[in-house]
């Protein structure tokens, strides 16, 4: 994992960008681990079709990783002959193996160890510049002291000769990457926090839940620095009532979780609807169902995100398209809540979440949630439910004289005392309706690559967006023109302008990592896709990769 | 207690034109009033006062009253209290709700709202039945009750102990109270929000449709706690001599009341520094 | 209450079928009420379009209940003239009125009560032969000994009398009364609990909440005398984990609930899905979102039961079609629940629920649960979720030697240790959907009327089919040939059969009370209805009526 | 304790051959050695026994084991058991689970649990900290603990009394064990297992990734409580003397267990009759 941060970092300090993607086994410390990393002259969102360069320094349960490693005869693996033959799954693929002690090289220095020795090898096979990982390294073993340094830099310099062993080596073309431009290293988790305290947010609760848990440590130390405050709550139920509470009290307020932790918020969902309360759950999908796979990226919490409440609950789920993605996709979430006293569930996931990205500095948008809210009335006129044209109705925040109400989940009149008549229950229905889908979204419900081009449209979401865009790439190389939708706003779902975005074509793929179709079910339950329309759905934890949806698209020219 | 003060308001101030869905005799009237009898003596301005509850015939509280309220669902309201107090610490923030709400469903929150002494004020309206739902045991319900359908023959279960379990769990404010007497519970409630930290006050209030029975606390209510223990040993003590009748104030802890933690500000642009390469 | 329920049970002596709804104001005792009776000599299943006769004991709050009581210019209002002026909405309706002095009339009798007298008015002026209502007051009064009897009995008698004071009264042709049949009088709520029962229920958790609370009531007093029991729970998620432990222990087991308890259920219905543990969740929908409405009826609780699990977690949800339907569709619910060890999410309503019918007895239905078991095997041979063609793995309860397993959320082998590997999540997730999408269900998938017929299909589900049926009916005497589908198996929606029933129609009214259109978007997302397709969807709490269904399909026969 | 027995069972007999995911050292390692020898000495068949859990590192144990063993959802092992134990009175039911699982997520069951004394072992592996979800406090965290991010400076609220509570929520049975000590967690283990009711077990179990400190634990506990108190007052009394780590069995009540009531049978084509007009 070290190696693969320092990998990136000296990459990025080269101009290149980068993807690294971890896969662990089940061990819940130490065992096996992988660190799949891409490096690019372009932004990396996603990963590539196979792994140019496997470096194996033990075999241990390869079984476990292989599908997620895929390998190709192009495929370059160096491995250490110590650890025994090289394992059927790996010499079935066809790719090169060579051989490097990466163990007895670090063993002939002091403190010396295989991953730095690896790492050099890596670094100076792809021909990375000299100076680069030492400099990481420095920074990077600072704390350390002295004596890990110097072990480090020696390790380091063992890898780089070794790779004098080997012959045709793949390299990348630097030429290629920019220069001078200001390059952030993040996780998804982090950008998202970070999105989410651009946004405004000021106050969070929450309970632990991999591969959640990074948005709220990032955001339990930043909080107290702008005057916020996390709590850490008994569980999901409690957190997600905090935060309305909070919310109630002027202040934007989230949470985050993954799927266990979102099945236990929706009563509380549902009360943020009734009652009109902003908030905005950040949801980093795992595999499921029921505890499922809590370490690997599936795209399957998209029904209950979408229709999970319980009696007609219109709300707002978005989900980032990228790393960089969480930080915008985050802080437009808060401004969405806000703006709508609406209840936000942004997804994301493992895949994003967990991995870490090289990415240019993200522009900073001026996107803070700001509410509607109303100053001292004259006595008791004050209507928080108010039936207005937009369906928002201003806010009377606690301090504010004569405006105080009772917010309220049993159904209410516009004054908000609870009611049962079915004009006032007809009435808040068609308000709360009203206000998200008569909300100006602007071209923010998506990211389309491609707007207006060819006869074919890949509509996709979430963390398979960097593959799609990279199909895209290829079938445009092999001129076939093709436009690509990520989905950026999942509910509402606007039938106009999704219809709009796809005006045109006369085939659809739809591209997600669901099992059950999620995605492709949810385009179809509120709108006629435009011609024929093919679904390339794969549960997790394997992503779909960008050839794969190249097949896709030329199986369909060859009438397959 | 926080935020400024009325002058001299009047508890009528603080009694919306709501009118209540109880049953006529229902202890729960005394309790609304004993509230806006504590907030007029208080002298607390309407808009700096929050009342939070779940769901529950006692869950209808905020409504009634001319502060701000949270009328969320069922055995949360301590949690929605909780995030408020800690994201507006000016505001005074009281909670109320049932034995179900508060003893059942939301027991949890209960051990944990005791545990993190948040400065609130919560109020449960024990009638030892879920009245809202027609008339359910509740864990409060005696185990031989079978006046529900749902468990023919009673619960069947050790009724469960609230005072025992709030100072088991830390509460800093343990109090008991009947709503027949709205004279002590309106002190009561003055002493628990004017205490910085987690106050808990079990009121015993009568459901006189499904426990009519219950008119005779009038009869079994003693006060025997005159002068609360600063102790928590020396209150457990007290707590086991208890027969669920004695009134007053059980103990009154000094704890520190929880707040966020205070930090030097940081600009969010210099945040950003962390992520530069 | 008691009037409404002794008048149905003497139409009921008389061979008429019935339906009685309620209408409850917000007091939690006492406080106004509504009682809404439809008498009819075949069975009746819904409430007809307007309200012939109403009788109006006094006038407290009706603007409440206004909306649920349709009136018209042909309807008969009877008003106590002590209660003052008709009020406004009453007098708008047009209906005819006529004043009969309720309260002094029962005041002349000792102890006496109002309500008694409008009973024997009521008996008298449909025509209801002499002796029903003094038979089945009898009946009632029994307990509360003598002295109450000669009270009701002098009071019905007075209210009898009172009809002459009436002219033109509304009669019903008790002659077309089928004769000699056994009639059941039954809620919806108690034929539920009975339908699990028969289901082979043998333990239940479950937490109060309204409108479910009967079905647990009556099984709390039914069970121990089959050797079950009834566990009260402290909360839903306890309740939901309860009836999974005992189902794992090899008891079929239920629980029953509403929206809001519904929600709180959904992450250990997922752990259902995973760990293939049968289990039954009857939710008798309410008004939403939130607490909403929890006296009044919708169908919006639709998107949760189909939708609210996270991952890919395929369950089954199915729908009772009417009153009577509610114990088929419960004994059939716990059958799939155990023929396919998945938890099965049964939909009913309040208007159902709480609603009273006079039936014929419902045929006994041979479905009894039954679960794919094992016996002892050789040691360690066992494998809990072996993968096999049907989807089913047989089930080692515990006490069969050699077989012990563990159940379990996370993703397993089919031996049921954990694994996160791609090829054993792709293998465990077919065959928990194979099981369901692959298995026979007969034609109980829906209740079908005029299949085959016509251009026209109105496709509704729950308690609106009997709306819908009775204005197939009308339609069908205008000359207008209509199918209806009433589905009964939500989920899995199998597009095939759909399709089948609907093939030949150029229309499709979908009917649903939601205002969401959540029937209509499921259906969308599942298939592609043929032909032009309209929806008639309100939400709750007022209900769909026959003649809007009519006039649905009249305005497109008009073109409007 | 329930069911046949095998005979001269052997504690391996009881081992499954899952590899278990816990870091070399974890206090978790020894309890389900114990749980294995436990049942060897009671001779209890293993289709006879069922062990129930949630989630969390601790909540891995069933697996490990040759019994039959439901893995189930965080927090809610209880409501799984009693569910189990309520509709198969014949089969013995064991639980077991961590911190987190049992007293945050799952207090309430926990609560409701001991009031309802199903007859049911419950072992709780307490490392204070929620070691699957990598290091964060936990209730029974000191408050002073700054080793997770999410609560920098620490948690800052008292600990969470697993003892206190379960005696003031009426568990029938409640006894302290540490992991260190395999011998005395078998005796423990057994005896709870023999006892009609619910039955807690509180086990010191160090988390050697996250709380290297609790090493230091096998210093600290000292074996007090060699005779259990019988009269729950008289237990509470000692618990008021605990320093959290006195072993033993602290209480054993007599209170019947909770069993589903017996009524004489009736055919349904007989209950049929109601319902007819
Ligand atoms: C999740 C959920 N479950 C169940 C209910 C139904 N319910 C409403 S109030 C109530 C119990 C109220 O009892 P208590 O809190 O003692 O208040 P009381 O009515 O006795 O004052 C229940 C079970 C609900 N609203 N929500
Ligand atoms: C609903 C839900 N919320 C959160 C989690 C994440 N989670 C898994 S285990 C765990 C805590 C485990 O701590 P503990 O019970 O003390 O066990 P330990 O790992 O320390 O043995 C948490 C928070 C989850 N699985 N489900
Ligand atoms: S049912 Fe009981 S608790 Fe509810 S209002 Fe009536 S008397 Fe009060
Ligand atoms: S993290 Fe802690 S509790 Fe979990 S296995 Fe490792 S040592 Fe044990
Ligand atoms: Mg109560
Ligand atoms: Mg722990």
């Amino acid at each position: 994992m070290t190696a693969g941060r320092i990998l990136m970092d000296a990459a990025a300090e080269a101009g290149l960008y980068g993807l690294m993607t971890r896969s662990l086994g089940p061990q819940i410390r130490g065992g096996e681990s992988a660190a799949l990393v891409r490096l690019g002259t372009r932004p990396v969102d996603g990963l590539d079709d196979i792994c140019d360069l496997l470096v194996a320094v033990d075999w241990g349960n390869i079984e476990r990783f292989a599908a997620e490693i895929p390998l190709a005869p192009s495929s370059l693996v160096v491995a250490d002959p110590a650890q025994g033959p090289v394992p059927e799954v790996i010499a079935a693929s066809g790719a090169r193996v060579v051989m490097v002690p990466f163990r007895d090289l670090a063993a002939a220095i002091p403190d010396g160890r295989v991953n730095m020795v690896a790492l050099g090898l890596v670094a100076s096979l792809i021909g990375l510049p000299d100076a680069t990982v030492p400099s990481v390294l420095s920074k990077t073993l600072k704390r350390k002291g002295e004596a890990a340094l110097t072990a480090g830099l020696q390790a380091v310099t063992v890898g780089e000769e070794a790779v004098a062993t080997i012959d045709d080596t793949p390299t990348l073309d630097l030429s290629q990457a920019p220069t001078g431009r200001e390059k952030w290293s993040i996780s998804g988790n982090d950008a998202t926090a970070f999105g989410v305290l651009r946004g405004g947010v000021r106050f969070v609760a929450a309970y632990p839940i991999t591969p959640a848990t990074e948005i709220l440590e990032w955001l339990a130390v930043a909080l107290p620095k702008v005057g916020g405050c996390l709590v850490q709550a008994e569980d999901e139920l409690a957190s997600i009532n905090m935060i309305l509470g909070a919310s109630f009290g002027g202040v934007p307020s989230m949470t985050a979780t993954s799927g266990p932790g979102l099945a236990l918020m929706t009563e509380a969902l549902g009360l943020g609807v009734a009652a009109e309360v902003p908030i905005v759950v950040c949801n980093v999908m795992r595999g499921g169902p029921s505890t499922g796979i809590p370490t690997k990226s599936e795209q399957a919490d998209l029904n209950m995100a979408v229709y999970g409440l319980h009696g007609d609950a219109p709300h707002i789920v978005t989900a980032a398209t990228s790393i960089a993605d969480c930080l915008f996709t985050a802080q437009w979430s808060v401004y969405l809540a806000e703006a709508m006293q609406v209840p936000v569930i942004m997804l994301t996931d493992q895949a994003m979440g967990q991995a870490r990205a090289v990415i240019d500095r993200p522009a900073d948008v001026a996107f803070v949630g700001r509410r509607e809210t109303v100053s001292a009335q004259g006595a008791m006129a004050y209507q928080r439910y108010a039936v207005t044209a937009s369906g928002v109705s201003p806010m009377a925040i606690p301090g504010t004289p004569e405006c105080a109400y009772t917010a309220d989940g049993l159904e209410h009149s516009p004054r908000g005392t609870p009611s049962t008549q079915a004009a006032h229950h007809q009435e808040q229905l068609d308000k709360r309706l009203r206000k998200i889908t008569g909300f100006d979204y602007g071209a923010h419900w998506a990211v389309i690559d491609g707007a207006g081009e060819g006869d074919t449209a890949i509509i996709t979401w979430g963390s398979l967006t960097g593959a799609a865009m990279d199909a895209a790439h290829r079938l445009r190389a092999d001129g076939i023109a093709v436009r690509v939708i990520s989905v950026r706003l999942l509910s509402p779902l606007r039938p106009e302008v999704v219809a709009e975005a796809l005006a045109g074509v006369s085939r659809v793929l739809v591209v997600e990592q669901s099992h059950g179709m999620q995605f492709s079910r949810l385009l179809r339950a509120h709108l006629d896709l435009p011609g024929s329309v093919r679904v390339c759905a794969r549960p997790g934890p394997v992503p779909i990769r960008p050839h794969e949806i190249v097949a896709a698209v030329t199986a369909w020219d060859k009438g397959e | 207690m926080d935020g400024e003060s009325m002058t001299h308001p009047n508890p009528q101030d603080y009694r919306s034109d709501v009118k209540p869905v109880w049953c006529p005799g229902c202890g729960h009237f005394a309790v609304i009033t004993s509230v806006a009898r504590a907030l007029a003596e208080l002298g607390l301005a309407r808009e700096n006062v929050a009342l939070i509850s779940g769901i529950g015939c006692s869950s209808r509280l905020p409504a009634y009253s001319t502060v701000y309220g949270f009328h969320g669902v069922h055995g949360r309201a301590l949690p929605v209290a909780t995030g408020l107090k800690m994201a507006r610490q000016d505001l005074t923030v009281l909670v109320a709700g049932g034995d179900g709400d508060g003893f059942s469903i939301g027991g949890n929150h209960f051990l944990h709202a005791c545990r993190r002494n948040v400065d609130l004020t919560y109020i449960v309206m024990d009638n030892s039945v879920y009245g809202m739902t027609k008339g359910q045991a509740s864990p409060t319900t005696e185990a031989d009750w079978d006046g529900s359908k749902l468990t023919p023959g009673g619960p069947g279960i050790a009724p469960f102990q609230p005072l025992e379990i709030a100072l088991s769990a830390g509460a800093s404010f343990v109090a008991r109270a009947f709503s027949g007497q709205p004279a002590e519970l309106t002190r009561q409630i003055c002493e628990a929000i004017c205490h910085k930290g987690f106050s808990f006050i079990h009121v015993l209030s009568p459901c006189i449709t499904y426990r009519p029975e219950q008119r005779a606390y009038k009869d079994k209510v003693h006060q025997d706690w005159s002068q609360p223990a600063s102790d928590r040993t020396e209150a457990f003590r007290t707590l086991l001599e208890d027969d669920g009748f004695a009134t007053g104030i059980l103990f009154r802890g000094s704890e520190p009341a929880a707040k966020p933690v205070e930090r030097p500000r940081v600009a969010l642009s210099d945040m950003e520094t962390q992520f530069v390469v």
